[in-house]
This record gives structure tokens, sequence and C-alpha cells, in this order.
């Protein structure tokens, strides 16, 4: 244990570089320092989303005007998506777990390029300052919608133009970080850390950073011409001067199908960590789950006309999207059995982070599963852009990358803050939090079903009871989040010590000091033949 | 690394790029101008894939590089060849 | 919204129920199955009862099993969902056509006789055929009782939907796609009549003037006209701002308007009025946004508009 | 097929800065890609009007324009064989005549879309919008745009060459460590890549 408090002394919390303070974090290359500022940004702006979630829940406790009128409920709902989106989840797990995690997996001392990385994060904060310049200046907070669609995203009155440039900030900013990662995967894998050796968290951040690569730069591009169009009428989706308004809508899925997938992928993988981890046991299907990663990376690229059966495509797109919709589902099912098959015969010692990893598997079954109603023609035709979709996404989105990333903060938190938080309260906190999202996005299913559309500020008075149980729903799941929070601060700063392994986990990380080093290691590790990630005895 | 073997490419191979490039140039011009109907688009595109391939492979050293850089390249463009693909199923079969 | 009593409102309700089931009824299977299954690893595996782990490295032919199985079930389901929608998308030659149009922030229907009202009226059993026409932004045309919605397109000329009402009701319909301000009040209602009934209805045009006479006040008819065509989304006749200005004493009034990017003033007159419906953007108002309102060109008559200047001059 | 033996040498890597480059590269390509789609849908559903409005273009400038960028990506190139056979002055003066062939490409771009643009064609002019047909307006829009990106990263280009030559003048960039200057050549490669597709679809095809 004294090489352990050797290295604690000038663990990377604690490091004094040539600035001191707030000042040392934010000119800070190194790639753990950077993840917790992805860490702190993205949860502020979490917290915001958050806000603005319960906000619009409260205004459909009942019909009618409750709390805000209908133009501020449409911005509310266009910037909560914006955030929860752009700002959450898209760089949620790679960003910030990634960037912390993902050299030391593989055995580096940083990703490729430390100043690119941390060019990133500026990118994003300037993207956040942009959207919410948007929302304080000019004429009010745009109300589009997250997905922008034109013409309306070129009638409005609204601030939308530093919205849109703000979301291209991120893109870009999302877009370096894969590229960096791609890099850093290549190049800087230590020696014997071959391809059939990374672990299966980094094997994700491979597929999701080619997703970032590949699909932001089209919503870049449209964005551009979304804000082109509002300054110049350049026409290419105004249908008045012979544009094609489901164009638009192509462009936009072309990116925003695959980015459903940048979301989702890393939290499979940080699930895939933790299910072996806690079972003792080699994961099930190591090279299947690979395989099935990077299936959904390439399928997810062919699919995005989903999102647009009424809009007027073509008949043989119709069919064509829904069939290829089927298919990649089929990888994230391999991806689901794989994992209930590792804990089989295993030794399960059920801690926090595995109650996370197995709701969350409960969570995204649901999800993925009311994708499938959405990817059949006759049913999406009746349920899209109802409350059936809402539910859809927030099982998903909020139910599978959320999930899976308090999954991965009970997890890695030991490491990063090299101390233990309260086991109790976190179990108590995940209880809450789970009861208040059942009942929160299950009634929307049921809403959806009956007719109610999305994007609804005030409904019929036959949806009332369903809409009151999710609006209670909201409060319960908002109880638990500050259980968690709260004793996750708390324990950040005066947890007991961690131990270098609490879980007893054959993966890198967890064989560097907690926390880890400026340098992560004193000297590469090397990989033997017959080591591996998930070597369990 | 540094001095690792690196391939250098003799002028006399960049001049001749360049020529043939010229060429080619000048060779879709000059069929876009005669009447080839609907295939002129077709002509055209030909003529600037062919360049296209020669700026990549010799200009761009994918001849001398490593095959999974090749192998990259030739996805993203396969990929984006996918996508345009796809989006004419829409378009094309609009009624 | 439609209840579970009201089953079979149209055609096209089996075929979409029946894919719900097929699809949900697999899910559920799926759900609850592996949700057993993980419970139970958890429990029968828990440390305190399997102290030591027996490794396992997978298996190839449990992968092939889970592949094929879930991938034969998707097809079902594609086959099943493929096979409820494919009608939808041909609608029969002697379908009865009606206009739809879609704009912020209500809808209006046209008939074959030039009719216009802003509710559905549709006779039972008989196949029909809406075209629909966007004139501003996106909207969407949603019937959940008969399980239809389609985009409505500005500049798309074949947008239409098709069913056949199979059941006599009052039905909701909702506009789906997010349009602006007052998107959640844009819906309407279908009523469903016997045929018989429903051609009664379309041949008495004396019921359209007994309406009007019935309202003596001056200016009623332009009223109705206008509610029907749904000015009254945006603009009030109680001084309160909407999307666009109010009529509270509109006429005769001073307005500062922007013409090709000179301000001026121009009384409220008729030709001002007129010029306001018909090209709405050439004379902006001050302060309102460009391109909200568009033109009626083609959808209002000038008598139609000698109606509603009638009307606004008693907007007092 | 990677040695792994780099991890020593985190500060130089040339592999992992030309795919670097490379990764940068496709993102590059796919934002034009978006831009292609647009083109080919509009195309497909406005033959005619695409077809009459590419007439308005003048094909010789866009001819002189593309033998420019040909020329200019092979002096480019020529100048990373010539700083591995250590021929600095060479390599400079290569540059410079890179840099110098782009800025008379700009040059030409302004003259053309002046003309253009004296003739009341832009996007939103009153002319456009009057004596256009819509195929004629999304022609023209598209010119607009993608030329004028294709044209910004002509500047970008410029810029990272510039960058390039004035670390070979230091010394910086030599034939040990000609990362910089490779990576420069293949994003000068990248825009005539594109180019090389504008070229037919906007002056050539009518
Ligand atoms: C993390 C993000 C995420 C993920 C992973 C997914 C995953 C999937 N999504 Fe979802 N989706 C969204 C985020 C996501 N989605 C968002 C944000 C929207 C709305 C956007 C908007 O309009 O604002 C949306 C909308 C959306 C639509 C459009 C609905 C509409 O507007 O009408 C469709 C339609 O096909 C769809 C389908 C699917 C499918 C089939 C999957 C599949 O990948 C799911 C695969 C998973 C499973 C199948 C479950 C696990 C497997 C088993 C339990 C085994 C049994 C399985 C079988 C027998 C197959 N999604
Ligand atoms: C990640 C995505 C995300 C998340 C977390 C949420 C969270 C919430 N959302 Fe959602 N929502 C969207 C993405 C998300 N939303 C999107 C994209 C839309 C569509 C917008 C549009 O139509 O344009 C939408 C729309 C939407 C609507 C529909 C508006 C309409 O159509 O009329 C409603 C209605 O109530 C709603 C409610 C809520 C509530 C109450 C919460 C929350 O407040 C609930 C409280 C949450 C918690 C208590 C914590 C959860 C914890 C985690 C997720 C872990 C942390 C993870 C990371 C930092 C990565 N949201
Ligand atoms: C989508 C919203 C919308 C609808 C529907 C709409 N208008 Fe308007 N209207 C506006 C806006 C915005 C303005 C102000 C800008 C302008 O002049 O174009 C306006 C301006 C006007 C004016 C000038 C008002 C003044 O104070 O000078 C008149 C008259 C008018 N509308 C009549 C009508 C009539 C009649 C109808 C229905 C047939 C109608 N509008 C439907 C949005 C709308
Ligand atoms: Cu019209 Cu929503
Ligand atoms: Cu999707």
């Amino acid at each position: 244990m004294h090489k352990e408090q050797a290295a604690n002394m000038s663990n990377y919390l604690t490091y004094q570089g040539k600035y001191k303070g707030l000042l040392g974090w934010i000119t800070s290359t190194d790639h753990k320092r950077i993840g917790l500022l992805y860490l702190y940004s993205i949860l502020t702006m979490f917290s915001v989303g958050v806000l603005l979630g319960l906000a619009m829940k409260l205004e459909l406790l009942a019909p009618g005007k409750t709390i805000m009128d209908a133009q501020t409920y449409n911005s509310t709902f266009t910037v909560h998506g914006v955030i929860m989106i752009f700002m959450v989840v898209v760089p949620g797990l790679p960003a910030v777990f990634g960037n912390f995690l993902m050299p030391i997996m593989i055995g580096a001392k940083d990703v490729a390029f430390p100043k690119l990385n941390l060019l990133s994060w500026y990118l994003y904060v300037a993207g956040v300052f942009l959207v919410l310049a948007a929302l304080f200046f000019g004429n009010g907070a745009p109300d589009t919608g997250w997905t922008f669609y034109a013409p309306y995203s070129f009638k409005t009155g609204t601030n939308l133009l530093p919205a849109v440039f703000g979301a291209f900030v991120l893109g870009f900013s999302s877009i370096l970080t894969g590229l960096n990662f791609l890099v850093t995967i290549h190049r800087m894998r230590c020696p014997g850390m071959k391809w059939t050796k990374l672990p299966l968290f980094v094997w994700t951040l491979y597929g999701t950073a080619w997703i970032q690569l590949l699909a932001t730069p089209v919503v870049g591009i449209t964005l551009v011409l979304i804000a082109l169009e509002r300054l110049f009428g350049v026409g290419v989706f105004d249908p008045a001067l012979g544009g094609d308004p489901i164009l638009y809508q192509h462009l936009f899925w072309i990116y925003s199908h695959p980015a459903v997938y940048i979301m989702i992928l890393p939290a499979m993988g940080a699930i895939s960590e933790i299910i072996p981890t806690f079972a003792q046991k080699q994961v099930f299907g190591y090279k299947a789950i690979i395989a099935s990663t990077m299936a959904i990376a390439f399928v997810g690229y062919l699919v995005w006309g989903h999102h647009m059966f009424t809009a007027g495509m073509s008949g043989t797109a119709q069919y064509y999207f829904s069939l290829l919709t089927f298919i990649v589902a089929i990888p994230s099912a391999i991806k689901v059995f794989n994992w209930i098959s590792t804990m089989y015969k295993g030794s399960i010692n059920v801690q926090t982070p595995l109650y996370w990893a197995a709701s969350f598997i409960f969570v995204f079954m649901i999800g993925g599963l009311s994708g499938l109603v959405l990817g059949a023609l006759a049913t999406d035709v009746h349920v899209h852009d109802t409350a059936f979709v809402v539910a859809h996404f927030h099982y998903i989105v909020f139910g599978g990358t959320g999930f899976a990333f308090m999954a991965a903060i009970h997890y890695w938190f030991p490491k990063i803050y090299g101390r233990m938080y309260d086991k109790g309260w976190a179990n108590a906190g995940w209880l809450v939090f789970f009861i208040g999202f059942l009942a929160l996005y299950t009634p929307m299913f049921y809403l959806g079903m009956m007719g109610m559309p999305r994007r609804y500020y005030d409904y019929m008075k036959e949806f009332q009871g369903g809409n009151i149980l999710s609006t209670f729903g909201s409060w319960i799941l908002a109880t638990g989040l500050v259980i968690i929070i709260v004793n996750l601060v708390k324990s950040a700063r005066h947890g007991t010590p961690a131990e270098m392994d609490p879980w007893h986990s054959k993966t890198l990380e967890w064989q560097v000091s907690s926390p880890p080093s400026v340098e992560n290691f004193d000297e590469i590790p090397e990989i033997a033949e017959n080591d591996g990630p998930y070597n369990y005895k | 690394m540094s001095n690792e073997k690196h391939h250098i490419v003799p002028y006399r191979v960049y001049a001749l790029v360049l020529v043939a490039l010229l060429a080619l140039t000048f060779a879709s011009i000059g069929i876009v101008s005669i009447e080839l109907g609907k295939y002129t688009v077709a002509a055209a595109l030909i003529f600037a894939t062919i360049k296209s391939f020669l700026v990549l492979t010799y200009f761009m050293h994918l001849k001398y590089d490593k095959p999974y850089i090749k192998a990259m390249v030739a996805f993203v463009f396969a990929i984006f060849f996918v996508v345009i693909v796809i989006t004419f199923l829409d378009y094309l079969y609009r009624t | 919204m439609y209840s579970p009593e009201i089953t079979q409102a149209s055609n096209f309700v089996k075929g979409v129920d029946q894919a719900f089931l097929v699809i949900l009824g697999i899910s559920f299977l799926f759900l609850i199955g592996l949700t057993v299954v993980m419970i139970w690893f958890l429990y029968r595996y828990n440390r305190k009862r399997n102290p030591v782990a027996t490794q396992i490295h997978g298996s190839t032919s449990l992968e092939i099993i889970w592949t094929v199985v879930p991938f034969l079930l998707t097809m079902v389901m594609f086959y099943y969902g493929w096979a409820g929608w494919k009608p939808m998308t041909k609608a029969p030659k002697d379908a009865m056509e009606i206009t739809v149009y879609g704009r912020m922030w209500n809808f209006n229907y046209e008939y074959a006789n030039g009719r216009r009202t802003d509710t559905l009226y549709l006779p039972k059993d008989q196949a029909v055929k809406l075209n629909l026409k966007a004139m501003d932004v996106l909207h969407s045309f949603y019937i959940p009782a008969f399980r239809v919605k389609q985009d409505m397109v500005p500049g798309k000329k074949d947008n239409f939907m098709w069913f056949e009402p199979q059941r006599v009701g009052n039905y909701e319909i909702f506009c789906t796609e997010y349009c602006g301000l007052s998107h959640s009040y844009m819906y309407s209602t279908a009523k469903v009549m016997e045929a018989a009934e429903f051609e009664k209805w379309m041949t008495d045009t004396t019921q359209l003037a007994a309406e009007v006479a019935a309202m003596e006040a001056p200016g009623a008819a332009g009223k109705k006209i206008m509610q029907n065509i749904g000015c009254f989304a945006c603009h009030t006749v109680d001084g309160t701002k909407l999307v666009g200005p109010s009529f509270k004493g509109i006429w005769g009034h001073e307005v500062s308007v922007i013409t090709d990017g000179q301000k001026r003033t121009i009384t409220v007159d008729e030709d001002y009025i007129k010029k306001s419906i018909y090209d709405p953007n050439a004379d902006l108002v001050d302060g309102f946004m460009k391109g909200l309102m568009v033109s009626y060109q083609g959808q209002l008559k000038d008598e139609d508009i000698a109606e509603i200047i009638e009307y606004l001059k008693t907007v007092k | 097929m990677e040695q792994n033996a780099h991890n020593e040498h985190v500060h130089y890597d040339a592999e992992a800065s030309k795919i670097g480059m490379w990764l940068f590269i496709f993102t590059e390509l796919l934002l034009f890609g978006g831009l292609f789609i647009v083109y080919s849908v509009y195309r497909f559903m406005n033959q005619e009007a695409f077809h009459l409005a590419a007439e308005e273009l003048n094909t010789t400038i866009g001819a002189i324009n593309t033998v420019l960028l040909l020329v200019s990506s092979m002096t480019i190139a020529v100048s990373t064989t010539t700083l591995q056979l250590k021929k600095k002055g060479l390599t400079l003066f290569l540059l410079g005549i890179t840099v110098i062939i782009g800025v008379v490409f700009l040059v030409n771009k302004y003259f053309e879309w002046g003309a253009k643009i004296e003739h009341g064609i832009w996007p939103g002019s009153e002319h456009l919008k009057t004596a256009f047909s819509q195929g004629e307006i999304l022609f023209f829009g598209l010119y607009y745009v993608m030329t004028g990106l294709h044209a910004l990263h002509i500047i970008i280009g410029l810029i990272i060459i510039l960058f390039a030559a004035h670390r070979v003048y230091k010394g910086t960039v030599n034939e040990n460590r000609a990362a910089l200057l490779e990576n420069a050549g293949l994003y000068w490669h990248l825009v005539d890549l594109i180019w090389i597709f504008l070229f037919p679809l906007f002056y050539l095809i009518h």
C-alpha cells in the first residue's frame, strides 16, 4: 500500500501545475481533469434541463393554462430538447467517462491530442453560451422543437439563429472528441493490448467516435442551411421558392438517428463493464458484443427515415426504412441476451452500480421494444408524434443513457474521487428514482395510444388522468435525484478513502491508484498473452 | 516514428498525374459539349470520379499508405454513396 | 380520442390494431421472460448462495440462436406493420374527394360542390379521399379513431389520405405536427353520418343561408366566414394581440405599415383590408412578423371579403 | 499492424497526426456530402431548370479555376518530396507558388460572383425571384452556398499552408518531422477533390 500513498500525494486532483485553483483546471490538458470539467458542465446543463422538464409536467397537470402560456411552453420543450440532446446525452458518457477512463483502460498516459481535447471542452462551453444567449437576448427563446423543422424554423419570429449556431458549435466539439478518441485507440494502446483485448467500453467508444465523425457534419451543414435561409433566403428548404421541406427532414435525421446511437452505445459499454465486475465472471460472448456494437454503429446510418413515416415519402422508402429498422434492433437484443447470460452462474455481489445496471436493462428493454412499435409502419402511423414517442425516447434516452450514466458514476466514483459514497443512501436514491421514473413515463405510452399528440400545451380533459399520474411521477423522480446528488457531492468531499480496486475488477483503470496519478502509470503496462480485461478466476 | 521508412514519391509521378488530370478535365469539357442527352451527367461524373481517384491515390499518397487507412477512405466513400442511394429511394419513387 | 368501445370506426382499424397486438404481444413476452430470468439469476447466483463463479466464455450456438430467433420475430412484426399500412397508400377510384386546407391554426374543408366547413362531415361506408393542402408550414392531419395520419406539406401536390368511415359518430381530429403558437388548439371534428343523411346535408344549400339569416346583426355573414376559415386563430376583436394585430377599432384607424422596407401610415379602408387579405406581406403592420399571415387568394372570393369588411366595420 | 512502442514518444507520432488529418478530412467530405445530397435531389426534381440556370455560369472561368487548382495540388504534392530530399529552398518556392495560385483562384471567384451580382442574381434578390423559375432559384442558391463554402475552405487551406511554410522556414518542419506539411498538403488536396465535383455539377452540365 505504500506505493498508493506516494501516488496519492500527487494525484491528478491535488496536483499543482503552473496555475493554481480554477485556472489550473481550465488550462489543464490532463484527460482526467477535462473529463471532470465535462462532468460539472454537463451536470449544470442537465439541472437546467430537468427544471424545464418539471415545469412542463407542472403545466400539463391540468388542461388549460396552469403555470405558463403557450408561447412559453413551446420554448420550454424546445430548449429542454436542445439542452438534453446536444448538451447532455450526446456528450454525456463519452466526454465524461470516455475522457477520464479510456486512456487508462488502454494503458496510455493521455489522449493523442491533449490540447485538442481541451479545445473541445471550450467549444462545448461556447456552444452552451450561444444557446443560452438565445434565451436572454432578442425576441425570446426559440420555439421550433429540437428538430428545427423547416419551414416553420425560418418563419418563427423567435431568436433561432444563436441556438442553431450553438448547436453547430456543439457538434464541432463532438466531432473533435470523436477524432481524438479514434486516433488514441488506434495509436496509443499499450504493448500487448490487442484489439481483442480492449475493454468493451473502449470498443463502444470506438464505434461511437465513428458515428460522431461521419454523421455530425451532416447536421452541421443542415443547420448552416437553416441559418442561411433565415439570413438570405437561399430557398433550399422554402416551398415558396421551390425547396422541399421533406429534404430538410432527411438531412436532419441522417444525423439525428445515428446520434441516438451516439447516446446509447457508450451506455451499453458501461453496462458491459459493470456486469462482469459484479458477477466476478468473464463477460459472456465478448466477440459477439463487439460485433453487435459495430453492427449498431453501421446499420444505424441506414434507417433514419423511420422518423418520417407520415411525412410523405415514397412508399418504397417507407417499406425499406421499416425493414431496416427491425434489423437494427437485433444487435441490441444480442447485447441484452449476453448481459443476462453473464450473470448466469456468477457470484453476484449486488451493489449500487448493479442495481442501476439491472434496472437499465429493464427500462432499456421497454424503450427498445416500444421502438419496435414505432418501427412498424401501421402502428407508427397511429402513434407518430404522440405521447407514445415521448415515452419511447424518455425510456430509452434517459432510462437507457441516464440509468447507465448513474450506474457509471456509482461504479467509477471511487476511482475518480478516491473516496467511497454512502451505499445506503445511494440505494435509497436509486429506488425512489426508479419508481418515479416508471410513474412519470409509463402513462405516456397509454396517452399516446389514445391519441394525445406531443408538443401540446393544452389537451382534452379525457387525457387528464394519465397526465396527473405522470406529473406526480416527475416529483418522485426529482426527489430521488436530489438524494443521489446530495449523497455523491457529500461523499466526494468527506467519504471514506477508497481502495485501489474496491470491486475487484480486472480492467486496467483499477490497477492504478485511486485517484490516479497525473501520469496514470509510472510505467506503461504490458499485457501478457493470456491476460485480458475480464479474466476472473 | 520520425525516421520510419517513408516512401519518397519521384517528381515524375506527380508530373504524369497532373498531365492525366488536365487531360481528363479537357476531355470532360469536350464530352459534355457533344450532345449525349441524359448521359451527359453520367459522363461528367465518371470523369470526375476518375480524377478524384487519381488525386486520392497519388497526391494524397494513399497508394503508399497502410491498408487500414485505405480501408477507412473506401468505407467513408461507400457509406456516403449508400446514403445517397437511400435518399433516392424516396425521390425516385414518389408518385 | 378513441375509446375501446369505438372499435372499427374506419376500415383501417382492424389492420393497425392487429399489428399492435402482434408487436406488443411478442414484446411483452420477451420483456417479462427476460426480466424474470434476470431477477432469478440475481437471486440464485447471489454471492451468498454461490460464492464461486463458474467461468463461461460464451457459446456460439446460443449466439446464433438468439440472432436468428429475434430476426424471424422481427420479420413477423414487420410483416404485420406493412400489411396494415399498405392499403392506406392507394385510394379507391370511386372515393369521394374533399380538400382539406391546413393553416395556422385551423383546418377547413371544401367539398366537391364548393361547400366549405370547419367540421369534417362524412358519409358512412363510403370511401373518402382527402386532398391535404398546407398553406403555410407543416401540419399533420390525425384522426386517432380512424388510425390515420398524414403530414400536410406546403408545396407538395399529391398529398392525400383516404379511409372509409364505418361507424356513425363524432371523432376528434388533431394537428400532430408542431406548427407554432396554437398548435395544440388546432383541432376539429369528423362527423360521420348515415349516407342518406349526409346526402341531404350536402345538397341542402338553404342551411347556410338560414344560419346567416338567424344572425340578423350587420356583418354576421362576414363573421361566419372568418370563423370558418380561421382568422380568429391569430386576430382577436377585444384588443388583445395574438399573432396578428387585433381587429378592435380597426375600421378607419391609422396604422403604420412597412412597404418595401419603408415605413408609412395608412388609414384602414376597403382597399387596404382587401390587400391585407390577398397580399398580407406587402404592407406589413409595424411590429409584426412577415410571412405568418399568408395570402387567401383563391380561397376567399371578393364577395366574401366584402362581407368580412362589413363585419370589421362593426368591430368597435 | 501498428507498433505500440510509439507510446514512449507521445509528442511526435507522424502516423497519429496523419490519421487525425484523414479523419478530419472525412468530416469535411461529409459536410460537403450533405450539400451534394441537396444538390442531387433538387437537380433530379428540376432537371430543365438546372440546365437553363447552368447556362448562366461561365464555363471558361470554371475551367481556368479547375486547372489552377490541379496545378497547385501538384506543386504542394511535389513540395513534400522536395522536403524529404532536404531541398528547403525549393520546398518554400513550391509552397509560395501554391499560395499564389490559391489567391488567383479566389480573385477569379470574386470576379465571377461580382458579375452575377451585377446581373442581379444573388440569394433573395428581387430579380432572381421575379425573372427565374423555382428550380433556377434553387440552382443559384446552391451555387452560392457550395462555391462559397468551398472558397472558405480555400482560405483556411491557404492559412494552413502559410503556417506550414513558416515552420519549414524555421526548420521545425523538416525531413524528419514532415507531418505538418503533409497534413497541409492533404487538406489542400481535399479542397481540390471537392472542386473536381463542383466543376462538372455547376459549370459543365447544360
Ligand atoms: C438513446 C437513444 C435511442 C435509442 C437507442 C433508440 C432505439 C430505437 N428507436 Fe428510437 N428514438 C429516440 C431515441 C432512441 N431510440 C428519440 C430521441 C426519438 C424521438 C425523436 C423526436 O422525434 O424528437 C426516437 C424515435 C424513434 C422513432 C420515430 C417515432 C416517430 O416519430 O414516429 C422510431 C421508429 O422507428 C424509433 C425506433 C427505435 C428502434 C427500433 C430502436 C432500437 O435500436 C431498439 C433496440 C432495442 C430492443 C429491441 C430492446 C432489447 C431487446 C430485447 C429485449 C430482446 C427482444 C427483441 C426482439 C425480439 C427484437 N425511435
Ligand atoms: C436526455 C434526454 C432527456 C431527459 C433526461 C429528459 C428529462 C425530462 N423530460 Fe424530456 N425531452 C427530451 C429529452 C429528455 N428529457 C427531448 C429530446 C424532448 C423532445 C423535445 C421536442 O419535442 O422538441 C423532450 C420532451 C419532453 C416532454 C414533451 C413535451 C411535449 O411534447 O409536449 C416532456 C413532457 O412533460 C418532458 C418531460 C421531461 C421531464 C419531466 C424530465 C426530467 O426533468 C425528469 C427528471 C430527471 C431526473 C430526475 C434525472 C435523470 C438522471 C439522469 C439522466 C442521469 C444524468 C445523466 C447524464 C448527465 C448523461 N420532456
Ligand atoms: C397565422 C396567423 C394569421 C391568420 C390565420 C390570419 N392573419 Fe391576418 N395578420 C396576421 C399577422 C401576423 C398580421 C400583421 C402582419 C401583416 O400585416 O402581414 C396580420 C394582419 C392582418 C390585417 C391588417 C391588420 C391591421 O391592423 O392593419 C388584416 C385586415 C388581416 N390580417 C385580416 C385577416 C383575415 C380576414 C384573416 C382570415 C381570412 C386573417 N387575417 C388570418 C396573422 C394572421
Ligand atoms: Cu398545425 Cu400543428
Ligand atoms: Cu431513429
